[in-house]
């Protein structure tokens, strides 16, 4: 897999090169073969080209987002425009807007009932790290603390070319990985485990109910 | 106007020649389901992109235009998308009935697709209660709706299912009666048969004026319920029910669900083009008659598709302008309006047909 | 509807609808106002009002003007910024603050403009620098002074040495616009 | 300039209420804001106006008893105190007597301590959560036996038969994490209960360790439509405390600023209607107008959704020379499209079928329930805080309160869009003549403000949203509390759409046009 490209942006003019190489270095580790790389390479251009974002949002990002897809900005333009309202149908979800210690489960759960391959983008302060509401007692300071987060995208709330910028990113990133290769996606949500025993732990309920 | 018929009776014989009818039957009907396979995916694509570029331009913003030129290879990339998705399994819902939903949706549109003559001679099946056979496989979608929805064990897709119900089957004696309207002007059920007609004595809606006009309009206004497209997209109601009944589909299940929704409003469509808009049937001005020949000149499914992609684009216009009904005055229209216009217009009709009136 | 008669409804209902269908049709034709956004990337400008993210500005002698006072640190609402500074002795014998590490996190900054309107010297100000997205989280966080650099040496030292109002600093960065705007309206 | 505050005590607080309300027509409860006095104890803060005389009164009540405080309740007198009193239960503990529904409202309900209170350990007591939230189906009630202890009852509030659907805290019309259960009937709403705090993030809290200054970066993300109005609200009460004179200049920006920030919201709601209605078409065309509003937002503040613009003692930044220009091309475009609204939605058949004569509020109950805005003024009470309480510039132009009687769903929808219109005029008459003077006023570096207790409201987007500020004379707050303009609009829910279809909650949703993080704060 060589480096993504992406329309109109060359490819130095990208931020946060380094994080991605160093990715593409640990998938690339084990080398890959030609015919698989190739039919890779049309399913990540597949994938990369339709990411349809869920409706998500919380607070002021997700009126950004509305802004996104309405006439100016046309998230339509990259083929971002159908917005799944059921977390079954979408590949990625926004997070928009602060999230809560009340909502954080919510939230989870919201992303476990995603079909995969799903991906997560923090948008704004408040899912970065907590931004204006860092001292607050009801705010998950970093939406990374529940969530794999591929990309994060600051501002308060960011510009809708921000928006597109931090998409644009997902899709570099989702152009380098590996379906069918010799090194599966990497295993990258770190919480998984624990959401899987708290599912053993609602079917036992059920089932003894 | 050239008729398929030869090519395909020339291609029946030259097989029957070399084996046994039996096989020659199978043959075709392989290459039919090959042809059907394949039209069903290109139409998808195209409807998929045209949906979205018109509702672009209705919202004043210019729609796909990033991946490959004029975003052309937009719905490409979400087939593949949708291909590789994980399917999800639920653990309460009843997964033989789950599974099998979006093939009862597909199912139906497939035999629909069956009776649509494309162009003269070129029809699939084509038998002496065509209109009627529509109607009847038409109606499994509905199943396929309501299987969709119970099997989710989920709120939101029974609420919709519930919906889809009520109004799929409301909205399908409208269907019947409109079509009827028109059986009784060409006297035949047969639809290769009606369009015959009307390349013979003009268009239906011409010729039928004020009642078949009233049956058109009729016609769209239920074949788009039936589709359930907005303004009736009750079933699906995004804001209200998340997703409707297809709520808990993931990955190619919901694909199907996609695809079907674009080929119903095809089907839909192409119906409205073949009893009303004359089908294959070129347009004819009587009196003009270099014009006509001109006219005559074009090929009869180029005809037949662009009438039928004409009713597509007054039909999104639709979509795109009306808000979405709510469920009493969605059943209001059509029991207390559709319904008593359209019998109203049948006794028109007749009157018409037996006094002779015609154009 | 109970007031109209059957027919009535019906046409009033057809000629709102027809209303509605002829001005989604118009608006079908009309010119598309939308930004494009990467492809207009070298045309984009925004006002330098506009805040996306907090700079040192540095001059080509790799010097900038901050002094480490810390106001901004303290003004921040929320502790985004960190400054460390250490006390050095110049030349001359006494004894000075010196900037080490301006630390500024991008991800929790809320863009209210505290930092610069407390900041005595105008040694940081906001551009308008919005491709900040990035996939590792510790790169959020940016050191702004760049490595090596050193506080700007004024030929005299300023006379308003002590911290001015936050309000005092806002009309230095903002004179000319004031002026023109009184002018015009006069 | 501090507020005139009359101490009552538990005992005689309910009686004392009635006779308010029944005698001196004090029908509307303005605010209701808990308190922890630290050793005084805690305590309730009522702030009352009626309606007719437009007299306002402030009452408080302190019990010392930190770990049983009981008060007794209002909520039988006016509606609104219901969810008012559960908001205060929540932060500060204080169990409301014979209130019928002592659950918690913002915070889960397996959360340990009360936040609010100044000896808390939030932080130690309650860590990330991630098991699914518990949802009680019962309630408690507390109230006085006759030999005077206080005793428990359990009261119902889901019963095991009815078919409860959760639209949110995720749901595409909810405009944010907002959690309605509605027990339905078919396809008609029995019943809504709303469960709040899905964004519930403290700011209420955050402020008490804040400056002024820093103090001001909070209230544009409350309610992110009315980020102006509620900055100039937060602003005006610091000034008032202070003592400090803005120049005319910063009136006449502060109001074009509000006005044009009200259309914007309007814009916004027009959009979030017509998609909720299934209407996506219309979304569009708001957004185009309210994106050549953001070009003015962008370029003169430097933001899009959240300014921070108003300072205190003025504005941040002076308005650009084309300022002038570009508002009146917006205007003339907004007037040239406005009728294009109306007909591809407003007058549309299928539209007025969904908005007429739905969710209809009566004015009784819009005084009771402290629905401000045009939600109120659509049921035909006038409550503009710009014509009650002027402000600003608001006294010396001329404009007309938008009312209307009907208060069903169409009213709140055509109150708005007049509104519209009314702050266009507003800004006609103010836009050629800005005086010219110091955008800001001068100030001391480190604000600090007298001792006392601090009120102002504004007319934001959505409806009264006051700042009440305790101070005990430091450089950082004592308390501050947001009367939340949408708080009273989600409480009304119940009322509007019970009886209703499914489908038309959502419609009267959309017409309340609450802010989710204005109702958590």
């Amino acid at each position: 897999m060589g480096k993504p490209k992406i329309k109109s942006i060359p490819y130095e003019e990208f931020k946060d090169n380094e994080t991605l190489e160093q990715m593409l270095d640990e998938l690339n580790a084990h080398g890959a073969n030609v015919v698989v790389t190739t039919a890779d390479k049309l399913i990540n251009w597949g994938r990369s080209n339709s990411v349809w974002p869920m409706n998500f949002g919380t607070s002021c990002c997700a009126i950004e987002l509305m802004a996104m897809g309405a006439a100016r900005f046309d998230m339509a333009r990259f083929g971002f425009e159908v917005t799944r309202t059921s977390p079954r149908q979408a590949d990625l979800i926004l997070v928009c807007g602060t999230i809560t210690n009340k909502m954080a489960p919510v939230l989870r759960r919201l992303y476990d009932q995603m079909a995969d391959p799903k991906y997560v983008i923090a948008i704004g302060g408040c899912t970065c790290t907590g931004g204006p509401f860092t001292k607050s007692y009801h705010v998950v300071k970093g939406v990374d603390k529940i969530l794999p987060v591929d990309v994060y995208v600051p501002g308060c709330p960011p510009r809708p070319e921000a928006f597109y910028y931090g998409m644009m990113q997902l899709q570099r990133k989702m152009k380098i990985e590996n379906f069918l290769g010799t090194v599966n996606r990497k295993e990258k949500d770190e919480h998984k485990e624990e959401a899987e025993e708290l599912q053993k732990k609602i079917i036992n309920q059920e089932q003894e109910a | 106007m050239f008729d398929f018929s030869i090519v395909t009776k020339w291609f029946h014989s030259l097989l029957c020649g070399v084996m046994p009818e039996w096989t020659a039957i199978g043959i075709e009907c392989l290459i039919v389901l090959l042809f059907i396979i394949v039209l069903y995916a290109i139409l998808a694509i195209v409807l998929i992109y045209m949906e979205r570029k018109v509702c672009a331009f209705f919202q004043c913003r210019i729609g796909p235009n990033r991946v490959g030129k004029w975003g052309l290879l937009q719905v490409f990339a979400d087939v593949l998308k949708m291909l590789t998705k994980e399917i999800i399994k639920m653990r309460q819902s009843d997964r033989l009935l789950h599974d099998m939903a979006p093939y009862f949706v597909l199912a139906a549109s497939f035999l629909t697709f069956a009776c649509i003559p494309w162009n003269k001679g070129l029809e699939i099946l084509d038998f002496n209660v065509g209109a009627f056979f529509f109607i009847a496989v038409s109606g499994i979608g509905v199943v396929g709706i309501l299987l969709a929805g119970w099997a989710s064990h989920s709120k939101y897709p029974i609420i919709g299912a519930m919906r889809s119900g009520a109004q799929l089957i409301s909205y399908e004696l409208s269907i019947g009666m409109t079509m009827l309207t028109v059986i009784m002007l060409c006297g035949t059920m047969q639809l290769s048969e009606i369009v015959q007609q009307q390349a013979d004595y003009g268009w239906n809606i011409v010729r039928g004026h004020v009642p078949a006009v009233l049956a058109f309009i009729i016609y769209l206004i239920a074949g788009n319920a039936e589709c359930n497209r907005g303004p009736f997209d009750l079933p699906e109601a995004e804001s209200e029910l998340t997703a409707g009944y297809h709520t808990e589909y993931s990955g190619m299940g919901f694909g199907f669900f996609y695809l079907a929704e674009y080929l119903n409003l095809f089907i839909c469509s192409a119906m409205a083009a073949t009893i009303f808009l004359g089908g294959w049937a070129p347009l004819m001005i009587p009196g003009l008659d270099g014009f006509n020949a001109v006219m005559a000149y074009i090929p009869g499914f180029v005809w037949f598709f662009a009438k039928a992609f004409f009713v597509v684009f007054l039909l999104m216009w639709i979509r795109w302008t009306f808000p979405r009904l709510r469920i009493d005055q969605l059943l209001s229209l059509e029991w207390k309006y559709l319904l008593p216009i359209s019998m109203f217009n049948i006794i028109l009709m007749a009157l018409v047909v037996c006094l002779g009136l015609t154009l | 509807m109970n007031n109209k008669s059957y027919l009535g409804g019906i046409i009033e209902a057809v000629k709102s609808l027809s209303i509605g269908m002829k001005t989604s049709l118009k608006v079908f034709f009309e010119k598309h106002e939308t930004e494009q956004y990467p492809e207009n990337r070298s045309t984009l400008h925004f006002s330098d009002r506009n805040r996306f993210c907090l700079e040192m500005p540095h001059n080509d002698k790799n010097e900038h003007k901050c002094i480490a006072c810390g106001l901004c640190q303290m003004a921040c609402p929320n502790d985004s910024i960190t400054v460390t500074s250490e006390m050095v002795t110049t030349e001359d014998g006494k004894k000075k603050r010196q900037l080490v590490k301006y630390e500024y996190n991008i991800g929790q900054c809320m863009f209210c403009n505290l930092c610069v309107q407390a900041c005595p010297h105008g040694a940081i100000r906001f551009n308008q620098e919005f491709e900040n997205a990035v996939f590792d989280k510790n790169k959020l966080l940016m050191q702004l002074n760049q490595p090596g650099s050193k506080v700007e040496e004024k030929p005299k030292p300023a006379p308003a040495a002590k911290p001015a109002a936050p309000a005092a600093a806002a009309p230095k960065a903002e004179a000319p616009a004031t002026t023109e705007t009184t002018k015009k309206e006069e | 300039m501090t507020l005139d505050i009359r101490t009552i005590a538990p005992s005689e607080l309910h009686e004392e209420m009635l006779r308010l309300k029944t005698e001196r027509q004090m029908d509307f409860l303005v605010n209701l804001v808990g308190m922890d006095w630290g050793e005084e104890g805690l305590g309730v803060i009522y702030m009352l106006e009626s309606t007719r005389t437009g007299e306002t009164a402030t009452l408080k009540t302190v019990t010392a008893d930190r770990e049983n405080p009981f008060i007794p309740t209002v909520s039988d007198l006016w509606q609104i105190a219901n969810i008012y009193e559960r908001e205060v239960y929540d932060f500060f503990g204080i169990k409301f007597l014979n209130h019928p529904d002592m659950r918690r409202i913002f915070l889960r309900e397996d959360w340990v301590g009360y936040p609010l209170r100044k000896d808390d350990k939030t932080e130690e007591e309650n860590p990330l959560r991630m098991t699914d939230e518990p949802l009680a189906d019962t309630t408690h009630e507390y109230f006085l036996k006759e030999d005077g202890s206080v005793g428990v009852k359990e009261n119902t509030v889901w019963g095991k038969d009815e078919y409860v659907v959760n639209v949110g805290p995720q749901h595409p019309s909810t405009h944010g994490v907002l959690h309605m259960r509605a027990s339905l009937d078919g396809e008609i709403v029995k019943k809504v209960g709303l469960v709040l705090g899905y964004i519930h993030r403290g700011v209420e809290k955050i402020s008490e360790s804040m400056t002024y200054p820093q103090l001001l970066a909070m209230t544009d993300r409350l309610d992110y439509f009315s980020a102006m109005q509620n900055r100039h609200a937060l602003c005006m009460c610091i000034e008032k405390a202070m003592g400090l004179e803005v120049s005319e200049r910063v009136q006449y920006i502060r109001t074009i600023m509000d006005e044009l920030q009200r259309i914007a919201s309007h814009l916004i709601y027009y959009a979030c209607m017509t998609m909720d209605t299934g209407a996506l078409t219309a979304f569009f065309y708001t957004f185009r107008e309210r994106e050549q509003l953001m070009k003015i937002f962008e370029d003169n503040f430097g933001g899009r959704l959240i300014m921070n613009y108003n300072t205190i003692g003025g504005v941040m930044y002076d308005i650009l020379p084309s300022f002038v220009k570009e508002v009146k091309e917006f205007e003339k475009a907004l007037r040239n499209r406005f009728k294009e609204y109306q007909d591809i939605y407003t007058n549309n058949v299928i539209a007025k079928g969904r908005m007429v004569g739905v969710g209809t509020i009566s004015n009784e109950d819009a005084i009771s329930l402290g629905l401000t805005g045009p939600v109120g003024r659509a049921s035909g009470w006038k409550n503009d805080v710009r014509k009650r309480h002027p402000y600003a510039m608001y006294d010396k132009v001329d404009f007309t309160e938008i009312v209307r009687n009907e208060g069903d769903t169409n009213a709140r929808h055509w109150n708005r869009m007049d509104e519209m219109l009314e702050s266009l005029n507003i800004i006609d008459q103010l836009i050629d003549n800005i005086p010219a003077g110091e955008f800001q006023a001068k100030r001391k570096p480190i604000i600090k403000l007298p001792e006392g207790c601090f009120y102002q409201a504004v007319e934001a987007s959505r409806g009264e949203l006051g700042v009440f500020i305790e101070s005990k004379g430091d450089k950082t707050p004592y308390r501050v509390h947001y009367r939340s303009s949408s708080l009273p609009l989600a409480n009304a829910m119940d009322t509007a759409s019970r009886g209703q279809k499914f489908a038309d909650l959502i419609a009267i949703g959309a017409s309340m046009d609450f802010v989710i993080p204005d109702i958590d704060r």
